[in-house]
């Protein structure tokens, strides 16, 4: 796929900051309002498929490689289960409990009451789930449309031989 | 921490984890990285033997966990105030735990068997995260006492599967596989929630334990439990919805084809749960009579499985006579195996519920022991049958029967396995196959004679199968093109000894393994209030 | 009556689904065939969850009365997560079978015997 | 927790038993008969000389490798005889993603009906 027209790269170019912003709200506020990693990841991943249309494939493969999605996408997935075993090692030692807001919590500490209503983690460990989710999300759903924009690139090239 | 109490949730979460891990390991070595696969293989496998420890010898031989919050005080709760389930249980019982060996053993033995045979192969560390996700779902499928969670588990199973059937993205037809496996499953899973959510409707939960405590056997249910038993039916490739089957496993590299056995056989377990667990309670309910028979919901449901498991058998074994390609003919003859099965469930249902044989109990237990036995039976025999098959193909770069011959002379340990796995999977004395299948034969003898006289005789033209290829593969003379063949690596013979070893073993012993492993299965499966009563308190 | 009109709808989107799977030659249209029957699913999900006059399932300046169950809704995000992942998986495949077989008609490019 | 009684125990059937610990000392009894008989046979065959080949009415042997029964030539009666079974077989495995959802909606169709309609 080839970039598009002028016009639609400085479009995108001015959209794609606050699309941005929009998509990483949504995973960084999935413990208070609608959405959550799955829904911010996947705004921020069409934002990256803008640029990816606009710009065009071979271009977005020069700047980033797929193989460094790839890497990123475990670490996300990495990051969550990781958070899930962390659950039997913190506080109540129960898998996927939540060890920093739990009844025995190790972010009990920051909630003091003498600090005042300052209180940090009011979601213990689901924001944290959320931001590995997002990782995953952003990177998975933009690895996928990468190379699957890449190969037909490669298909059309094969046709015209 | 104690381990010990965590064992359900880290034999999925382990798999889960070294598949996330694989990637990153891979950047540093390709050896350690097949190293570090085997041993997460490993301890998979080691996990779910003191799992299964634990479950035969605790006293109700059930283990029940509750994911994210303490086991003891949820249950307590739900018991005292009858607290609405929200939370994900895991519920491991005989069944359970006998299904999670073999689905531990398969991928442990086919990653040692993928050191040498994939070596060649480019993207190894994506190939090696499937199996392994692969792995963690079908152990989820197996374990999980919620049917929610059991959907998500066999999405994960069938996309991993998926992507590794197309392997080999050279190949056109490996990508069509694929692609069939792909849209056979999701399509399956479809219409499973829709049978779930069907559930949900009516008795507002998830956990398999509180709607088999539940359910009345209205309109709904019946069409929930069709939807169940036709996808997971075509999920655990009952005739005629088995045709993904043979191209699925026949255009699969090999290793990958052996885990794929354990994840149908996960769907088949599906249907037992269905089956026997949820419904448990009313199939033995009154219905309409014809004539001087009784057709309770058991009956009719038995009846309708034994002709699907007839012509399973057939189809599979006359289609498998036919193939000139190796895997495909052994994945037809996996096809019949999976009728026989059928065979012996369905035997279950009808001695169970049709009320007319004098010595019910006796034929159900058989049948039953019978039919579980032939699910490891079948995992071990056709098992070790691929992986001769993907020894061939790694030797020789060819599965066509007519282009091979003459292989006995270079292949000597091969051939060897090929006879074991020959005479397992044609059921001959003294191999494993006929232990279970001499317990078939004799609980189907006394449902319907004629049931088990075509049982043995397409037992027999499976052995025909296997003469074609014995003939064909191995004797003869050599091709020219075969003059240099050489013998497959020493760890490729490993894990083909590693399973003619357990085949053999399970053939000269099986009063050891019946009562070990079969009869917790089987006292698990006719006895569904323990199932439910472990959740809900005694009732 | 008014209120089984999404009932109906799922019974007609699955049979689209069906008829799309059944009937059609192009992948691309079975694929879109297996989205519809998943749409389906989920819309009967979400309509088992909610109540007439009830708001969203969310604690923090919750109004009060009646709420929507949000379990239905949890398990149609998971549904819809699983549903991308084969979505893409399909697509996949079939860039790759056209490139093989360069067709997209499932009639050609079956017959493995 | 494994009773090394079992090992020795013999396998219950429901109607029978089986135990191949029988089953294998009666074929090495078997095996030893054959052997037995035999050792009574003629001493005076030598490998390697003319006594070995094949005698096809003094004709020549023909090349090995055309002697050689194809696979896909094999069972050809069996095939044969069961001409129509085969011949409906190959024609419902078409190999179509289409067929193989009919399939699975015409099994899901006859439950539907038998389950429904009996009960």
């Amino acid at each position: 796929m080839s970039g598009m027209s002028r016009i639609v790269k400085t479009m995108t170019s001015t959209v794609f900051p606050f699309a941005m912003i929009f998509g990483l709200y949504v995973i960084a506020h999935g413990h208070l309002t609608p959405g959550g990693g799955f829904q911010g990841g996947a705004v921020v991943a069409s934002a990256c498929a803008m640029v990816l249309v606009a710009y065009g494939s071979v271009w977005t493969m020069r700047k980033i490689k797929e193989k460094h999605l790839s890497v990123l996408e475990s670490l996300g997935a990495l990051g969550f289960i990781s958070l899930a075993f962390l659950g039997l090692i913190f506080a109540d030692k129960i898998f996927f409990d939540d060890f920093i807001m739990g009844p025995n919590g190790i972010g009990m500490i920051f909630n003091n009451a003498a600090l005042g209503e300052s209180d940090i983690f009011t979601a213990g460990v689901i924001p944290l789930m959320n931001f590995a989710v997002g990782l995953k999300v952003i990177a998975g759903l933009f690895a996928i449309v990468l190379v699957m924009a890449y190969a037909t690139v490669k298909v059309k090239e094969v046709k015209s031989k | 921490m104690n381990i010990m109490d965590h064992l359900p949730a880290l034999v999925v979460a382990v798999p889960l984890l070294g598949a996330f891990l694989t990637p990153l390991v891979g950047k540093v070595n390709d050896k350690l990285r097949n190293i570090f696969v085997i041993f997460i293989a490993g301890l998979t496998c080691a996990l779910v033997f003191l799992l299964a420890n634990q479950v035969f010898t605790d006293p109700d031989g059930i283990i029940t966990y509750v994911f994210g919050a303490d086991t003891e005080d949820t249950l307590k709760s739900i018991a005292e105030q009858g607290n609405p389930l929200v939370r994900i249980l895991f519920e491991v019982d005989g069944l359970s735990a006998f299904m999670a060996i073999i689905g531990s053993l398969l991928p442990l033995v086919a990653v040692i068997y993928s050191w040498s045979f994939m070596k060649e192969h480019t993207g190894l560390d994506k190939y090696y995260t499937l199996i392994l996700l692969m792995t963690a779902g079908m152990l989820g499928m197996m374990l999980t006492g919620d049917l929610f969670n059991f959907f998500v588990f066999l999405e994960i199973t069938s996309i991993a599967s998926a992507a590794l059937i197309a392997f080999y993205t050279d190949k056109g037809k490996a990508m069509v596989a694929g692609f069939k496996y792909i849209v056979i499953s999701s399509i399956g899973a479809l219409f499973i929630l829709l049978a779930i959510a069907i559930f949900y409707a009516q008795y507002d939960a998830l956990n398999i334990a509180v709607i088999a405590n539940n359910i009345q056997y209205g309109f709904l249910d019946k069409i929930a439990l069709v939807l169940l038993i036709a996808a997971l039916g075509m999920k655990s490739a009952f005739a005629p919805m088995h045709m993904w089957l043979p191209d699925a496993y026949g255009r699969a590299p090999a290793s990958v084809t052996f885990v794929l056995i354990g994840t149908t056989l996960a769907s088949l377990y599906g249907v037992l749960r269905v089956c026997f667990t949820l419904y448990g309670k009313n199939l033995a309910a009154t219905g309409s009579n014809l004539g001087s028979l009784n057709l309770t919901p058991g009956f009719l449901l038995g009846a309708l499985l034994v002709v699907l498991a007839i012509i399973t058998i057939f189809v599979g074994v006359f289609m498998a006579l036919k193939q000139v390609d190796l895997k495909r003919m052994i994945a037809y003859v996996a096809v019949a195996e999976i009728g026989y099965m059928l065979l012996a469930f369905s035997a279950v249902l009808i001695s169970l519920y049709g009320g007319t044989s004098p010595n019910t109990e006796v034929v159900s237990q058989t049948a039953l022991k019978g039919g579980l036995f032939h699910i490891f039976n079948d995992a071990l025999d056709i098992g070790l049958l691929f992986l001769v098959a993907g020894a061939i193909y790694y030797a020789t770069k060819e599965t066509s029967l007519n282009k091979l011959g003459g292989l006995a002379r270079n292949m000597k340990y091969t051939t060897i396995f090929f006879l074991i796995g020959l005479f397992a999977a044609s059921g001959m004395p003294p191999m494993n196959g006929f232990a279970s299948k001499i317990l078939i034969y004799e609980s189907t003898y006394q449902v319907n004679p004629i049931l088990s006289v075509i049982a043995i005789l397409c037992s027999i033209l499976i052995l025909a199968v296997f003469v074609k290829v014995f003939h064909s593969v191995f004797l003869g003379p050599e091709h020219v093109s075969l003059k240099n063949v050489k013998e497959v690596p020493k760890i490729m013979l490993l894990s083909m000894a590693i399973i003619s070893g357990i085949i053999i073993f399970f053939g000269l012993f099986p009063d050891v393994v019946v009562n070990n492993l079969i009869s917790p299965a089987a006292e698990a499966l006719t006895n569904n209030k323990i199932y439910i009563s472990s959740i809900l308190g005694v009732i | 009556m008014i209120y089984n009109i999404p009932y109906f709808a799922v019974i007609a989107l699955i049979l689209i689904g069906l008829y799309a799977i059944l009937f059609r030659r192009n992948l691309i249209k079975i694929v879109i065939g297996i989205t519809l029957i998943e749409s389906g699913v989920n819309l009967f999900l979400i309509t088992l969850g909610y109540r007439e006059g009830s708001t969203a399932p969310i604690y923090t300046l919750s109004p009060g009365g009646i709420m929507s169950m949000p379990v239905p809704q949890a398990l149609t995000l998971t549904s819809i997560v699983i549903g991308v992942a084969v979505l893409a998986l399909m697509l996949s495949f079939i860039i790759h079978i056209y490139r093989h077989y360069k067709t997209l008609d499932v009639r050609k490019i079956g017959g493995d015997d | 927790m494994i009773d090394w009684n079992s090992f020795v125990k013999i396998f219950d059937t429901g109607a029978g038993f089986w135990s191949p610990i029988i089953w294998l000392i009666v074929i090495l009894f078997a095996l030893l008969i054959v052997y037995i008989i035999r050792s009574y046979g003629q001493k005076s065959y030598k490998k390697g000389t003319e006594q070995t080949k094949p005698f096809l009415s003094g004709n020549p042997e023909g090349d090995r490798e055309s002697s050689h029964v194809k696979s896909s030539n094999l069972y050809w009666g069996f095939m044969e005889s069961m001409r129509l079974i085969y011949k409906f077989l190959s024609n419902i495995h078409t190999g179509n993603v289409s067929d193989y959802v009919l399939w699975f909606v015409v099994i899901m169709g006859i439950f539907f009906i038998v389950i429904m309609g009996v009960n």
